[in-house]
């Protein structure tokens, strides 16, 4: 009574076993990655002047954390890759659900750098207007935006117009609870969800090898039917053709899909980490020479799709950018207590219009200097 | 009018709701053609396809998630927890997401759902079949927490919980769902969702209760009665927000009062009624407020299960402590023990 | 920087493509699976015994329900050459993990019948000694004893003994997120352990393809680096050949591994369920009809394994066990409402103490009569 | 003798009782090489080798599991929660395994683990990084709750905690890991798991609280004592088993008390002890128990916790409220709210 698995189901579902790679890591292109369509010449001209802009606001948030103007900054340097291609696989319509870590999603999507680093400078609201972005607040219990996300794919093509998600987890993430039941949902209910994981080799100090005996993490869509793959994340042409395909197959009603994007965190996990703790500086070094940015500007300028000019005002732009940073984040933060038990609910309980009254008692005091 | 249990009141809820709003979900374990374990979503996959009402996968985290995405996606989830005790690997889904959603994008996303959760013993279950959870849900800022005693309410609560903007967690006290009812759908004013309502006027004392613990509440009264001493009896129905007016105006007016719940005592909403009482109403109090709770032991199955709940004798005796011929501070011990 | 994933490391640990069978459906044997050992005759003629018995044991506990006797009981009938193979293919001092449906899995391992049901009697404890016979107490919450299993069997490898866990696991536990976490620990840490899935097309209500998208729940282990394989769960022969295998294999060190057991679970859910809701009687009629205990008889008769005065033998046994589970269960259950306090903490706390004296109190008055 | 941090505190602890017993091990995100996110576990795998302090993968749930089926094996697992909120995942395995193993085989599976949480905030920390979680696992039977507030009490609890046959859940008070005591490592006599401390002795009101909340109380009794009022604060360091005798002694004897907690009040763990309190010394009242307690609001980051906080102020004012004037019935509401 049991029935047979089809062979050819299972290798529809099963990733290439080597990471998909377009152009080589001194950017030389390579033999174009059987079954994607490379992204085109202009898209791949605005993915480099995003990189280098998000690079740019990457290193002035860190700048920012360090003068106490953010309360934690975990930065991206090293996955802009993967970071791009998010924001560029998706359409206006499509959903983005980030983590804590992709701000340089956020930015290359449009959103206002200050309004994505709300959050993270200490105040207790996302700072963007999620349905307005359709981007979902920056996640920090980890890989409980996966399962979200599924439940807006599944919302998505209730209303029946096409839009698609985007998942964003790291690796330690995947290990959670919350990652298995969100790509078996999505399975089962062909959500049209893409999940893409950043393998930047670490969980805080925790190294791959401590979080998974998988071959790849992509290995982990077959058992779910949720078709797979894993490319270089520090090859942004390869990426974003892999994330894009993702991204089209599930807009064409393809279901699900996982994608492991190969990267690695060059900086510590946050400002707070000490990152010397848990990994040689060689290791650091190696990926550093990897530069997903340097490869893409070799790659362009190889093909003679980039020139000295784009470079500097792609770095003008990124100037400009840190600078309204700088200007517009360097000032002390004022919040009004008293917003605290304006957004618990709708309407504040019975409960909470007397303790916001006895907080405004006590700010009025404190005001009149008769507090204590 | 009609007389119904209050699983039929809950699954005409469920149904109304959905006629009423295309975009209401039902979902969770066994909720599509078996209509639920305790067949409170019976027939609405009948009437509403599977589009509507649907299984999912067995895994309750990702069923809320799934609800704060479809929330977030313009539509209005009705999850159903099996079991209370299978609430608990949802347990991070609720309280950092669907509780603080709302806070954490300074009102742009409200997240209005509701998590269905039966809760509570009595009805012969094995273990990990008969927990009382709602206080690990009170005491979280950011749901509502909701749980009706009659059928009437439970049809009016569940509409109110459905409609309300923010999410509710609404907890049906199972070994109720077979008690028969009135209920005029016709007459909804305003809501029971943050009101308490005096089931029992009475002028000796209040007794307090929630759930499954009013009828228990309702009988202590009426023996009491017997005995002379009239108890005012207040159902909560709205544990958040809670109805703090209803319940200090009864016990100005008696002076003495008892708070009934079946959940285990320790830091539970009776903790909190009773903390609040006693700030409230200190002068007008001629004894302590005094507790009826569950002990402080896992919920124990079916063969000592009556002992453990706290039963008319257990809040009568309670209600008899209340200092109506005053002995000082020696209400509450039964035996004093030295640490 | 990324690599490459050799193709031979994921077929390794990827399943057959069809369940391993040893035996048709009519009892008459198949070329034996490849790269299994097939069990000894005698073996296969004490698994017959105690399916036997513990299929009279599973009706004895259905009766028993029916009369108020047990608060609820799951039957596991349909299933009896996954729960037997489950008990033989252990060693004393290996443990099991079982859970509310594998009674007769436990009374295979030698456990009392009485004791096994002392849970679903309605006590508060699970009857038996769980160090004492390596059982641990039959599991409610779905797949969290997955993640014990994987901490027994590293207590187990820790203590260099050469014990292995074996954990049982419903098909809808294994959507839940414990599942996952206790196959990446597993695979991990290289637990000696081993998880069988009873994948009898059900949880309660809900049928498999709503449970999962996968081409089998088999696939599940590549993504964890665990070595997977899928049987024909009512061929007693090849679900204790593939189990066996596994035991031993993680035993000698080569760590965890999966196995898909197909199988089908011939009665309702509990007694308190209704099956005609959720299933065609067509397809239960198909199942009954492809019994394992039939097969494994017809399997040992045409072997000459098997005479009738063996079979006869077995099912005196059976009566046995079914009359003594009927007088020792048979009585009203009385227990000592004063005991719910004892096994809280090793000592009870003061607030403990004072509520058994209450509760004692209330008790004395009632003897008395002079309670309310 | 010598001046300590508590994180220094904690992490000797653990080092010795990893040296007590071979069978004490030490796992959770990060403890490895890193030494934990706080450094609590700094150098204890260079100490004892990778198979006693160990990284996991990143799962509390697994990791809580995994500790279970450890000490179920022999060992005795201290597992590190990198945060409050994070331990949400873990809450099933808490509820339904940790808190109920040794109750539902009668005694014979106990499993002396010990949870380890970093909980609340005043350090600055993002959204999900400043929880207080303490009264979910007070609520639930079958787990042991306790906190220090000294360097001293944090040795000895966490001592003490490892020590223990039943499960303990730890919580340590960010804030003030960094915080210097005396801590003499020769000096134990009975441990403090269970036992409340008086930390400063006073006639006029009793002040309770507990882990962070302690240096808050000790300091309004210092700046109360500059007004004349002598407040007696007792620092619980054992919610669960909780120690009724030293707080009941000290009310009778002051006939004042205010509860002070840093966690959302609602259904909490002071709402325990004032019901307790006046179930207890209500005729040695002359004032209704005060709670302070932070508000019923998802935990607010950087910007606004100092106004969330319940601070010195709060707590003052609280205490004066204690009716030394007599304002019947009044006491506790700032502003009347009708519903
Ligand atoms: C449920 C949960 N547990 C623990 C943490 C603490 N934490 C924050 S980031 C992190 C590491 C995450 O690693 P990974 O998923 O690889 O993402 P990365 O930081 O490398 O981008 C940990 C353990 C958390 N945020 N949520
Ligand atoms: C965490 C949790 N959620 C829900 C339940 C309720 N429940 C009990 S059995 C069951 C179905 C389990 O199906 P499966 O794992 O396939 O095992 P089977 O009963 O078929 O042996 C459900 C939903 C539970 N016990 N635990
Ligand atoms: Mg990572
Ligand atoms: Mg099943």
């Amino acid at each position: 009574m049991s029935s047979k698995t089809s062979r050819g189901t299972v290798e529809r579902l099963l990733p290439s076993f080597s990471p998909v790679r377009a152009v080589a890591e001194d950017g030389v292109p390579l033999a174009a990655p059987e079954g994607y369509e490379l992204p085109a010449d202009a898209l791949l001209v605005d993915a480099f002047r995003r990189m280098v802009v998000g690079r740019r606001f990457d290193a002035q948030a860190t700048v920012l954390t360090r003068q106490g103007r953010l309360a934690v900054y975990p930065s991206s340097r090293g996955q802009e890759a993967c970071q791009i291609a998010s924001a560029l696989a998706l359409r206006e319509e499509d959903w983005l659900f980030p983590t804590y870590r992709d701000s340089v999603a956020l930015l290359a999507r449009g959103l206002d750098p200050v309004e994505i680093l709300t959050l993270l400078r200490g105040e207790w609201h996302c700072g963007y207007d999620p349905a307005a972005w359709r981007t979902a607040p920056q996640c920090t219990p980890l890989a409980t935006q996966t399962v979200h996300a599924v439940g807006l794919a599944d919302a998505l093509r209730r209303r029946g117009r096409g839009g698609v998600v985007l998942a964003l987890v790291g690796d330690g993430g995947t290990s959670e609870g919350d990652f298995h039941e969100a790509l078996n949902f999505a399975g089962v209910l062909g959500a049209p969800v893409v999940f893409l994981v950043q393998n930047n080799g670490y969980a805080i100090s925790v190294p791959l090898a401590r979080q998974s005996a998988a071959p790849a993490l992509a290995f982990k869509g077959v058992g779910y039917g949720v078709a797979s793959e894993q490319v270089d994340g520090n090859d942004l042409v390869a990426t974003l053709a892999v994330v894009a395909s993702a991204v089209r197959r599930a807009r064409a009603g393809g279901g699900p899909f996982l994608v492991e994007a190969h990267t690695y965190r060059v900086e510590a996990h946050t400002n707070a980490d000490d990152a010397t703790r848990y990994r040689a500086e060689e290791e650091v070094a190696r990926w550093r020479a990897a530069d997903p940015l340097a490869r893409l500007e070799r790659y362009l300028r190889g093909r003679g799709l980039l020139a000295d000019g784009d470079v500097a005002a792609a770095e003008e732009e990124a100037e400009r950018v840190a600078g309204g940073m700088r200007e517009r984040l360097g000032g002390e933060m004022a919040g009004d207590p008293l917003e605290m038990f304006r957004h618990v609910f709708a309407e504040p309980t019975p409960q909470l219009a007397e303790q916001q009254a006895l907080l405004a008692a006590e700010l009025a005091a404190d005001a009149e200097g008769g507090g204590r | 009018m009609a007389a119904v249990t209050m699983a039929g009141a809950l699954n005409g809820a469920l149904r109304d709701a959905m006629r009423a709003d295309g975009d209401v979900l039902v979902f969770g374990e066994d909720v599509g053609p078996l209509g639920g374990v305790f067949r409170i979503t019976d027939g609405l996959t009948a009437e509403f396809g599977e589009e509507r009402c649907f299984d999912t996968p067995l895994a309750e985290a990702g069923i809320v998630g799934l609800a704060v995405g479809l929330a977030m996606g313009g539509f209005r989830p009705v999850v159903e927890m099996q079991f209370d005790a299978f609430a608990y690997p949802a347990f991070e889904q609720i309280v950092s997401h669907v509780a603080k959603a709302r806070n954490r994008t300074r009102g742009r996303m409200n997240l209005p759902l509701v998590i269905r959760i039966p809760f509570g013993g009595g009805i012969g279950g094995v273990e990990h079949h008969s927990d009382s959870s709602e206080a690990y849900y009170a005491h979280t800022p950011g749901l509502k927490v909701v749980t009706p005693a009659t059928a009437e309410d439970a049809y009016w609560l569940l509409r109110d919980a459905v409609e309300d903007p923010d999410p509710v967690v609404f907890m049906e006290p199972k070994r109720l769902y077979w008690a028969r009812g009135e209920l005029d759908r016709a007459a909804r004013a305003a809501g029971p969702l943050g009101r308490a309502v005096v089931r029992r006027p009475g002028r000796d004392a209040t007794v307090v209760a929630y759930g499954p613990a009013v009828p228990v509440a309702l009988e202590a009264a009426r023996a009491a009665a017997g005995e002379g001493v009239e108890l005012e009896v207040v159902d909560l129905r709205s544990v958040v927000p809670l109805d703090d007016a209803t319940v200090t105006a009864s016990v100005r007016r008696t002076g003495r009062c008892v708070v009934v719940q079946e959940a285990q005592g320790f830091a539970g909403v009776g903790a909190e009624v009773a903390a609040r009482v006693q700030e409230r109403c200190f002068h007008s109090l001629a004894a302590p407020v005094l507790r009826v709770a569950g002990f402080d032991v896992p919920y124990p199955p079916p063969v000592v299960e009556a002992a453990h709940l706290p039963g008319v004798g257990r809040v009568l005796d309670a209600v008899f402590r209340l200092q109506f011929d005053d002995e000082p501070d020696r209400t509450h011990e039964v035996s004093e023990v030295a640490s």
